[in-house]
């Protein structure tokens, strides 16, 4: 049965430092629920980048060779129409077009992989360990094995770090 | 996002608010029932909106002939509000898109309804190219789908075939910016919600948002990279609404200033629709704290530039034509200047240029009535601009045989009110029913007194 | 291939009671709720996949009872006969699809037409298919069967003769010699009848004047192409004047510019005409001031020490002793006698105008009318039978005309339609249209043409003959009538040894035979007195047949009502035509509406500003305000702010003809003293082009480009020198694309002579007939929206009443880097690999961009349903074009049709595509074979010819659309001095 | 466990869609493949056309001329049924009957043959009556096209064209069925195919896709 020791704090400066010091002593760290995206708690936390960036390259490709070829293969491969006297292949008239299947891709295929991979679907249920968390309260929620709990500890960082704060909740709840 | 305090710097959100009072401010517009001020608001948008759809219908029913076009002009007011909504649409993801990668932090209060505004001026622009069709049943047929007819595609070479495709993709792309970015404050309403019906809604929206900073952190990437593909996205939509005329053969609309000139114009048109918007909805929601004297005077100098760009354009387009020296285009500007369409010429010349000049005085800039009423001038300045753009040019053109007048008939204005109906009525709705300051961000640049210094 | 003359003797025996499964909107009962409702709503509502089980309506297939010979359903058949639309007999070739005629092309063999139509006959085939027709005979309102109106009318007869009244026939000019015949049966049956002729536009002062010169009423024919001299005082012979399309055709044989010398024509008229338009030289004169030169010239020929104008043109005819060729329109005894005088004088009489075969198209007299006025007053004439005329509207005493006919006991009318004379009468028997009834006519002495009907008859109708002959005992059927008379009187004046049988199935096959003229003897010429003639200085009215209506027999024809003025582009209504000058002295502006006085009644009419118009003239056209007009009360589409067509009168225009008056009998039509006082009302003048030059307008006018170079003008003398003059040289035109698109197998193309092209507009309305384009109504031309493929473009230069006229007819370029297709999203518009630009109806969805687009403006848009669903009406729709829906674009689609037909025919044959085998619409019917039309492919083909032609040019050619329609140079034949020409 | 439930409704929603659309012949509309209506008379083509071996334009004589078929007028069956009035077993049926019965055959009419007297006024036994008009059978037009489409029988018969490409094989069809969906992509695999294979008409087949060839 997991037990995780959750603390919270009133102003984004302490939870960065409590959370640096846990880490720092050797806590494992579920994770931080905060009302906004606190700056500097991905360092503190050990978060590594997200590689939703090379996601959205990788979908912004796709939708520039289906722009671009698609275009090509219906206006000269599929049904040649002479329009206007254009060339076939009147590749500066496919660009615009290319240009918006690229940021149709990229766009929603980022979104729906983010959606996806952080599971807020519709739907779906939050999971909360602390209330007000999407008001004004900074939380972060610690793991720890049940025998070696060393919870004396955690309270001595949160106390350093003026948490508001901190019980100790069983998983099934 | 970075936070690193500059004292020297105005504080963004003025009555030092605490994060919980700026939940509860926000949101207890939403809490409380709707003022009488809304009430009329709403009624007046709302019969505006029904005026428009009964000429739209009627219009659809009977034909385009309804309307006051002809042979020589065949688009007037119908392609003139769509560029112009198109136009507003335009300063709602700049805010949000080009100032967020600026960092600008005065955008956080006002982009979540300049975002919205955005969605609605597009739904607005995005219904005029299916209802000037001449057969809207038939719009379909404007997308590339396989069909039994061989099968035949459509015509990619035609701005309008760019258009479909450029405005679907704006509107989709802004409607999932707009919504990825109020999540996490749709979260914060669920939370806050008293009925079980609020609540079960707000559930939904906000996808079961719960704070975590995991999904904070993948979020704000994902958030970075939307911006970064909004802001190219809007100097593309709006160039290839100018490819309507900049690729056509017509002397006044074949030039190749017309992109920039057509971008610098919409944002100079969205950020006074903004203004516009937001100095009403601070004063009767009484967000003066959030929408400061200094947000609106930074919008202002926004207004300043593009207005400079605006009529550095018109300059362009004349010194153009006589550089050129053929003589339909001088034609063309001279009877733009001078012919039976120079009231609208000189109209929008007067709104276009003259208005922002006022900007440069921080009397005026300050001065919240004297800016509401020059926003609404120059709203007025860029609906002329894109009818003189399109009338002048087509009303005279190669053939003196075939010049003719335009008169716009009742039922083409009664659309062009219900296109203003259509857009105050889904704006005051999100007023009533929707967060209208992203409460996230605010928080998040709200000035504590120093990192080391003690509580707030 | 060449259309295959199908011959056909009458249709009457065949019962093609039911139409076969021919095209789709003649498929019969289908449920009401056609294809293509169903497919709109259900491609509107998202209930399309739902429909998709649902059965699409029944369609039914109901072939003949009996299957006749020759006719097979989709197939179309020509047959020759002759159009009696106005009175100058112009041979036609009827086509015929599916057992109706639905489109009239000039009959190349036929001496009148020689292959072209005007305006008026193209458009007269819808006149067959009118529901407002009369069908049945009728006594005073109430249908009766033939037999008991002929009793009927005998009997009144019988009563006029016992108490000593007269029989009076009133009939216009009659052509048909067996009609003749019969008549003169009739009168010897009922000794006291009398036959009396005139003509609405009358030329009978010609006539006396003749008889004054050489002692016999005659009107001679007149040879434009032997004329190296025409000088026209007033006379509109390209236009309306006696014979305008043979004169056409004449009148260009003549300028050809591969001669060494053309034709010089001088004008010189009251109004603006066509005639005018086209001359070399154009003096604007008032009547009284032309009446002087007609003195000062004849004086001048005499003894040659005049000075002025006059002895100018005295001079320049000596010069063409016995090759010129002078002329007058206005009907004045003593100014016809001045110029048979002159003509006489130059020894043309037989060499350019023809007294030994004289036309015999007009023959009335206003003396012989007035004579019957005159009895009607006294009461002697018991019994008046009116046929193919409308005096209560022509004639100036109209009213009193019918007063006067209340009091007759039997009045007769023979009409397709109630008019305002048939009203007055108590009888009424309904003549066929001349589509659907036998005739022979010889309109020129020598050329003996014949109409034969090209369908069943629509209704009961008796065409005057048969009436005629019957009340004169004899009780035949129309064909035999005439055959009968022919088989007796054929040996005297056939040429060549045919038995009669064979005769007359060539004279019917032919549509025409040339014969004997009668034997005819001119007196010597007689100097004779000038008759006083009292022409009034100051503000004079002059009343002109227009293109379109002529006297106003076809003021029902939504087509010619819908048809741009070639002068002033107007449509559906007549206006007083003043020049600037006069406009400015009454401070009045275009569309204002003045009072017009003149003895003693008056009418309101809006003005129009005309250029090159005398100052004392007010020109009026005659046709208009007809009865029968209220029927265009909601022609056009029916929406919140449409206007109707009808003026305040509930009419199209006014009737000016109680206006007019006598002057020695003959009826004046120009030059009677008029006052016009503004009314200060204003009216909207639906006119098709509201700019009228090519020069920039002062204020916005870019000093790089005063005058747009459109029209492209030269002389004759500086064309001989240099063949390329007139020509702007503009630059170079160069492209980036590789030539994606070689035509490798037809290259269509056309071009047109602006020098021929005289402005009739035949061309405009045969394309409407030919592609069923729809008539939109007076508001919808005021509000630029008319639909016709073609217009005319007609741009002034010069200033005052010293103007030159040019007209360029425009219609789709087909450009090969056309502007309008890379802009239509949904490939609506699409180039062919023939070199035309394609518009398919069906795939348009109506955003208007290609017509934004196309720099020549020349697509229309279907901005209402415009097509009306009257079941006979829309017979005259042809069966391989679509009729378009509301929000459809269209343009000239270079007649498509025609080339497919040609092709499937061609390829059937297994021969080659001839140049010429394919004849567009608008090609077929120019009296001036203005318009060329070919496969640029074909080298030998007159269009590429024509392409080479150093006049060759095409119109805005810097933009580098690379029209395939080109124009040539107008070439004029006037010295360089006369400020050279206006359009630089 | 909710997660499971929802996928397996959408399983079953999905297969019930897939078995409804699959046998009602789901079809575009404006698309009457398959469409076999009853007509006025059962005139059997297997038995005319296929059996006895007719050619086709000898009734639908318009094909090669004009651009419609052309449904044959009552006239053109009369060539045949003015003599022909039954089929050739009910003749036999009624001689043996006559020869059982000892008397004289009379003329017997089938149902369908005297539907073509009635249709021409004539009485039963193929005798016209005198003052009696007749009036055209009202056949049910099987292949029905958009009215936006210009197709000529007479190109396509000029250019070897078979009727049964088209036609389906009308041999072999007691009732007129439209076998092929006549739709634009139908036509448009044989107007793109190269022409070599059709001796008339070796064209280019760029010319047969100009959108002027089928719409004007």
């Amino acid at each position: 049965m997991k037990k995780y020791f959750v603390v919270s704090f009133d102003n984004e400066y302490d939870l960065v430092d409590a959370t640096q010091d846990f880490r720092d002593n050797g806590f494992n760290i579920l994770d931080a629920f905060t009302p906004y995206a606190v700056h500097g708690l991905d360092k503190a936390m050990g978060l590594k980048p997200s590689r939703l960036g090379k996601i959205c390259f990788g979908f912004a490709l796709i939708g520039l060779t289906i722009g671009l070829y698609g275009q090509y293969w219906i206006s000269a491969v599929n049904w040649p129409i002479n329009i206007g006297g254009k060339p076939w292949n009147s590749m500066p008239g496919f660009l615009p077009i290319a240009f918006e299947t690229t940021v149709l891709f990229a766009g929603l295929g980022t979104v729906f992989t983010l959606l996806w991979r952080t599971g807020v679907l519709p739907g779906r249920q939050p999971i909360s360990f602390a209330p007000d968390v999407t008001d004004d309260r900074f939380v972060v929620v610690l793991t720890e094995e049940l025998s070696s709990f060393k919870s004396k500890k955690a309270e001595a960082i949160s106390m350093s770090h003026h948490a508001v704060e901190w019980h100790e909740k069983l998983e099934s709840e | 996002m970075a936070n690193h305090v500059e004292s020297i710097r105005e504080p963004l959100v003025h009555g030092n608010k605490n994060l919980k009072t700026i939940t509860n401010d926000v949101l207890g517009i939403m809490d409380k029932k709707p003022t009488r001020l809304w009430w009329i608001g709403f009624l007046l948008a709302l019969s505006a909106l029904t005026l428009g759809i009964v000429a739209v219908s009627y219009q659809i029913m009977t034909g385009i002939g309804t309307w006051g076009l002809n042979k020589t002009v065949g688009w007037a007011f119908d392609i003139t509000n769509f560029v112009f909504w198109v136009g507003i649409g335009h300063a709602g993801t700049l805010i949000s898109a080009i100032l967020f990668l600026f960092r600008q932090k005065w955008r956080t209060s006002i982009n979540r309804s300049a975002e919205a505004m955005t969605i609605f001026a597009v739904m607005c622009a995005g219904m005029f190219p299916i209802i000037h069709m001449g057969r809207p049943w038939m719009a379909y047929w404007m997308f590339p789908y396989p069909n039994t007819r061989g099968p035949l595609w459509i015509n990619f070479r035609s701005p309008l075939a760019w258009d479909v495709f450029a405005i679907s993709t704006y509107l989709i792309i802004s409607a999932v910016f707009w919504y990825i970015g109020m999540i996490p404050d749709l979260a914060t309403v669920r939370d806050r919600a008293k009925t079980r019906v609020k609540k079960a809604i707000f559930g939904f929206l906000s996808f079961g948002w719960s704070g975590s900073f995991k999904t904070w952190h993948r979020y704000e990437t994902v958030y970075g990279l939307l911006a970064g593909l909004a802001a190219p996205l809007v100097v593309s939509v709006h160039t290839i609404v100018s490819f309507d005329f900049a690729t056509s053969a017509i002397p006044g609309w074949h030039t190749t200033t017309f992109p920039p000139y057509f971008v610098a114009g919409a944002v100079f048109s969205g950020f006074a629709m903004v203004l516009t918007l937001l100095l009403i909805a601070r004063k009767t929601l009484r967000l003066e704290d959030y929408i400061t004297v200094k947000h609106i005077e930074n919008m202002t100098k926004v207004i300043i530039l593009t207005g400079g760009i605006v009529t550095l354009s018109y300059a362009t387009e004349f010194f153009m034509a006589w550089y050129s020296g053929n003589g339909y285009e001088q034609f063309v500007f001279l009877n733009r200047a001078m012919g039976p369409f120079a009231w609208a010429y000189w109209i929008m010349v007067g709104c276009n240029l003259i208005t922002p000049q006022f900007f440069w005085f921080k009397k005026i800039r300050t001065n919240m009535l004297m800016v509401f009423i020059l926003t609404i001038f120059i709203n007025i300045g860029m609906w002329f601009e894109r009818f003189v753009i399109i009338v002048t040019s087509l009303h005279r053109d190669f053939l003196p045989s075939s010049w003719a007048m335009y008169k716009p008939s009742y039922v083409e204005i009664a659309t062009l009110i219900g296109s203003f109906g259509l857009f105050f009525t889904l704006f005051m709705l999100f007023i009533r029913y929707m967060p209208i300051i992203s409460i996230g961000e605010v928080k998040s640049v709200l000035q504590f007194k120093g990192r080391s210094g003690g509580k707030k | 291939m060449s259309k295959d003359k199908k011959y056909w003797m009458s249709k009457n025996e065949i019962s093609a009671d039911e139409v076969v499964a021919g095209p789709a909107d003649l498929q019969t009962t289908s449920t009401d709720w056609n294809r293509r409702d169903f497919l709109k709503t259900a491609g509107f509502s998202l209930a399309a996949f739902m429909t998709a089980c649902s059965k699409t309506p029944v369609n039914k297939a109901i072939p003949f009872l009996i299957q006749p010979e020759e006719v097979i359903p989709g197939k179309a058949y020509w047959y020759a006969s002759t159009s009696h639309a106005c009175g100058s007999g112009c041979g036609v070739l009827v086509k015929n699809r599916d057992s109706r005629p639905i489109k009239l092309e000039g009959n190349p063999d036929h001496p009148v037409s020689q292959g072209g139509l005007c305006p008026v006959c193209q458009a007269s085939v819808i006149e067959l298919y009118d529901s407002k027709r009369l069908f049945n005979p009728m006594i005073s309102e109430e249908n009766v069967t033939w037999d008991r109106l002929n009793t009927n009318v005998v009997q009144g007869f019988r009563k006029s003769r016992k108490n000593g009244q007269r029989i009076v026939i009133l009939t216009e000019t009659i052509t048909s010699p067996s009609t003749k015949y019969y008549i003169q049966k009739f009168l010897k049956k009922y000794s006291n009848a009398k036959h009396i002729e005139y003509d609405p536009i009358s030329y009978s002062s010609i006539l006396d004047a003749h008889e004054v010169s050489y002692g016999k009423r005659i009107l001679p024919q007149y040879h434009f192409d032997k004329a190296d001299m025409i000088l026209s005082l007033d006379a509109d012979f390209l236009g309306t004047w006696i014979s305008p399309t043979q004169y056409t055709k004449d009148y260009r044989k003549n300028r050809s510019l591969d001669a060494d010398h053309i034709s010089k024509h001088v004008q010189i008229e009251s109004r603006v005409s066509i005639t005018g338009a086209k001359a070399d030289k154009r003096y604007a004169k008032s009547v009284s001031e032309i009446f002087q030169l007609a003195q000062d010239i004849e004086h001048a020929l005499q003894s040659n020490k005049a000075h002025g104008l006059g002895s100018e043109l005295a001079t320049e005819l000596k010069q063409h002793k016995g090759k010129s060729l002078v002329i007058s329109g206005i009907n004045d005894l003593s100014i016809q006698i001045l110029v048979n005088r002159i003509n006489n004088a130059l020894e043309n009489i037989n060499k350019t105008v023809n007294h030994r075969s004289p036309s015999k198209q007009k023959n009335g007299s206003d003396l012989a009318v007035a004579q019957l006025l005159s009895d009607m007053k006294s009461g002697q004439v018991g019994a008046l039978i009116i046929d193919g005329v409308n005096p209560v509207y022509d004639l100036p005493e109209g009213e009193q005309f019918s007063r006067l006919m209340e009091s007759i006991p039997i009045t007769i009318a023979f009409s397709q339609k109630e008019t305002e004379t048939s009203s007055q009468c108590n009888t009424i028997c309904p003549s066929p249209h001349y589509l659907e009834s036998w005739s022979d006519d010889e309109f020129t002495s020598g050329i003996l043409s014949m109409t034969q009907p090209t369908i069943q008859g629509l209704g009961n109708t008796r065409t005057l003959r048969k009436s005629i002959a019957s009340w004169a005992g004899i009780e035949n059927d129309e064909r035999i009538l005439v055959r009968n008379y022919w088989k007796k009187n054929y040996s005297t004046r056939k040429k060549g040894s045919q038995s009669f049988n064979r005769w007359w199935d060539n004279l019917v096959h032919d549509g025409f035979v040339t014969i004997k003229p009668f034997p005819l003897t001119m007196g010597i010429f007689r100097q004779g007195t000038l008759p006083k003639s009292d022409f009034k200085k100051g503000l004079t009215l002059v009343a002109y047949p227009s293109l379109q209506m002529l006297d106003g027999r076809h003021s029902e024809n939504p087509w010619l009502q819908e048809m741009p003025d070639p002068i002033m582009k107007l449509t559906w209504d007549n206006v007083a035509c003043i020049s600037q000058i006069k406009a400015d002295e009454l401070n009045l502006n275009q569309g204002d509406i003045i009072q017009l006085s003149s003895n003693n009644t008056s009418v309101e009419l809006p003005i129009y500003i005309q250029e090159g118009q005398h100052n004392d003239v007010v020109a009026v056209a005659l046709g208009y305000g007809r009865e029968g007009t209220q029927r265009f009360k909601n022609i056009g589409p029916d929406w919140i702010q449409k206007k109707d067509t009808l003026g305040e009168n509930e009419l199209v225009g006014e009737r000016i003809t109680h206006l007019l008056s006598r002057q020695e009998g003959n009826i004046v039509f120009s030059g009677i003293p008029v006052s016009m006082t503004p009314t200060g009302k204003k009216a909207d003048l639906a006119l098709t082009q509201t700019y009228n030059t090519l020069a920039n307008p002062e204020n916005t006018a870019p000093p790089s480009m005063k005058v747009r170079p459109f029209i492209q003008e030269t002389t004759f003398d500086e064309y001989k020198k240099d063949p390329s003059s007139g020509a702007h040289h503009g630059h170079q035109v160069v492209t980036l694309w590789k030539d994606d698109h070689p035509y490798e197998k037809h290259h269509w193309g056309m071009a047109i002579d602006l020098g021929a092209c005289t402005g009739c507009s035949a061309c405009v309305i045969s394309c409407q007939v030919e592609n069923n384009v729809p008539v939109v109504g007076k508001d919808e031309v005021y509000r630029r929206r008319d639909m016709a493929w073609m217009r005319i473009d007609r741009y002034y230069s010069g200033e005052g009443d010293d103007i030159d006229v040019a007209f360029q007819p425009m219609m789709c370029q087909h450009c090969d880097n056309s502007p309008c297709e890379p802009v239509c999203p949904v490939l609506a518009t699409v180039h062919s690999s023939e070199g035309l630009n394609q518009q398919v109806y069906n795939r348009c969805v109506g955003t208007r961009f290609c017509a934004n687009n196309c720099p020549y403006k020349v697509r229309r848009f279907n901005w209402f349903d415009y097509a009306h669903n009257d079941e006979l009406e829309n017979m005259v729709l042809n069966p391989d074009v679509t009729v378009r829906s509301r929000g459809v674009m269209e343009k000239c689609s270079m007649c498509i049709q025609r080339i497919q037909e040609a092709k499937i025919e061609a390829k059937a044959k297994g021969l080659p595509l001839a140049d010429g085998d394919i004849k567009l619409a608008c090609q077929q019917s120019c009296p001036a074979d203005a318009i060329t039309f070919g496969d640029l492919n074909d080298p030998e083909s007159d269009i590429s010819k024509l392409v080479e032609d150093p006049r060759h040019y095409h119109v805005l050619e810097e933009l580098n659309a690379r029209p395939t329609v080109g124009y040539l140079t107008m070439v004029r034949n006037r010295e360089e001095e006369k400020g050279g020409n206006h359009h630089g | 466990m909710q997660r499971q439930l929802k996928l397996v409704t959408l399983l079953i929603f999905a297969v019930g869609l897939l078995v409804v659309l699959s046998n009602s012949t789901f079809r575009m509309p404006g698309n009457q493949q398959n469409y076999e209506p009853i007509q006025p008379i059962e005139f059997s083509h297997r038995l005319h056309a296929g059996e006895m071996d007719i050619p086709c334009q000898y009734c639908h004589y318009g094909a090669s001329q004009s651009r419609h078929a052309g449904i044959p007028a009552t006239s053109v069956c009369m060539n045949c049924h003015k003599y022909v009035s039954a089929t050739k077993e009910d003749f036999q049926l009624e001689e043996q009957e006559a020869v059982s019965d000892g008397r004289e055959m009379e003329s017997i009419t089938s149902i369908e043959i005297s539907k073509i007297y009635e249709a021409m006024g004539y009485d039963s036994l193929g005798k016209p009556i005198d003052g009696k008009e007749g009036k055209s059978v009202e056949w049910i037009k099987v292949h029905n096209i958009p009215d936006y489409v210009f197709f000529s029988h007479k190109p396509h018969i000029t250019a070897g064209v078979d009727c049964a490409d088209c036609h389906g094989d009308v041999t072999s069809m007691e009732r007129i069925k439209q076998t092929e969906d006549l739709s634009m992509g139908w036509c448009l695999d044989c107007h793109r195919k190269d022409h070599e294979s059709l001796e008339a008409a070796p064209e280019r087949t760029q010319l047969l896709l100009d959108c002027a060839t089928c719409h004007y």
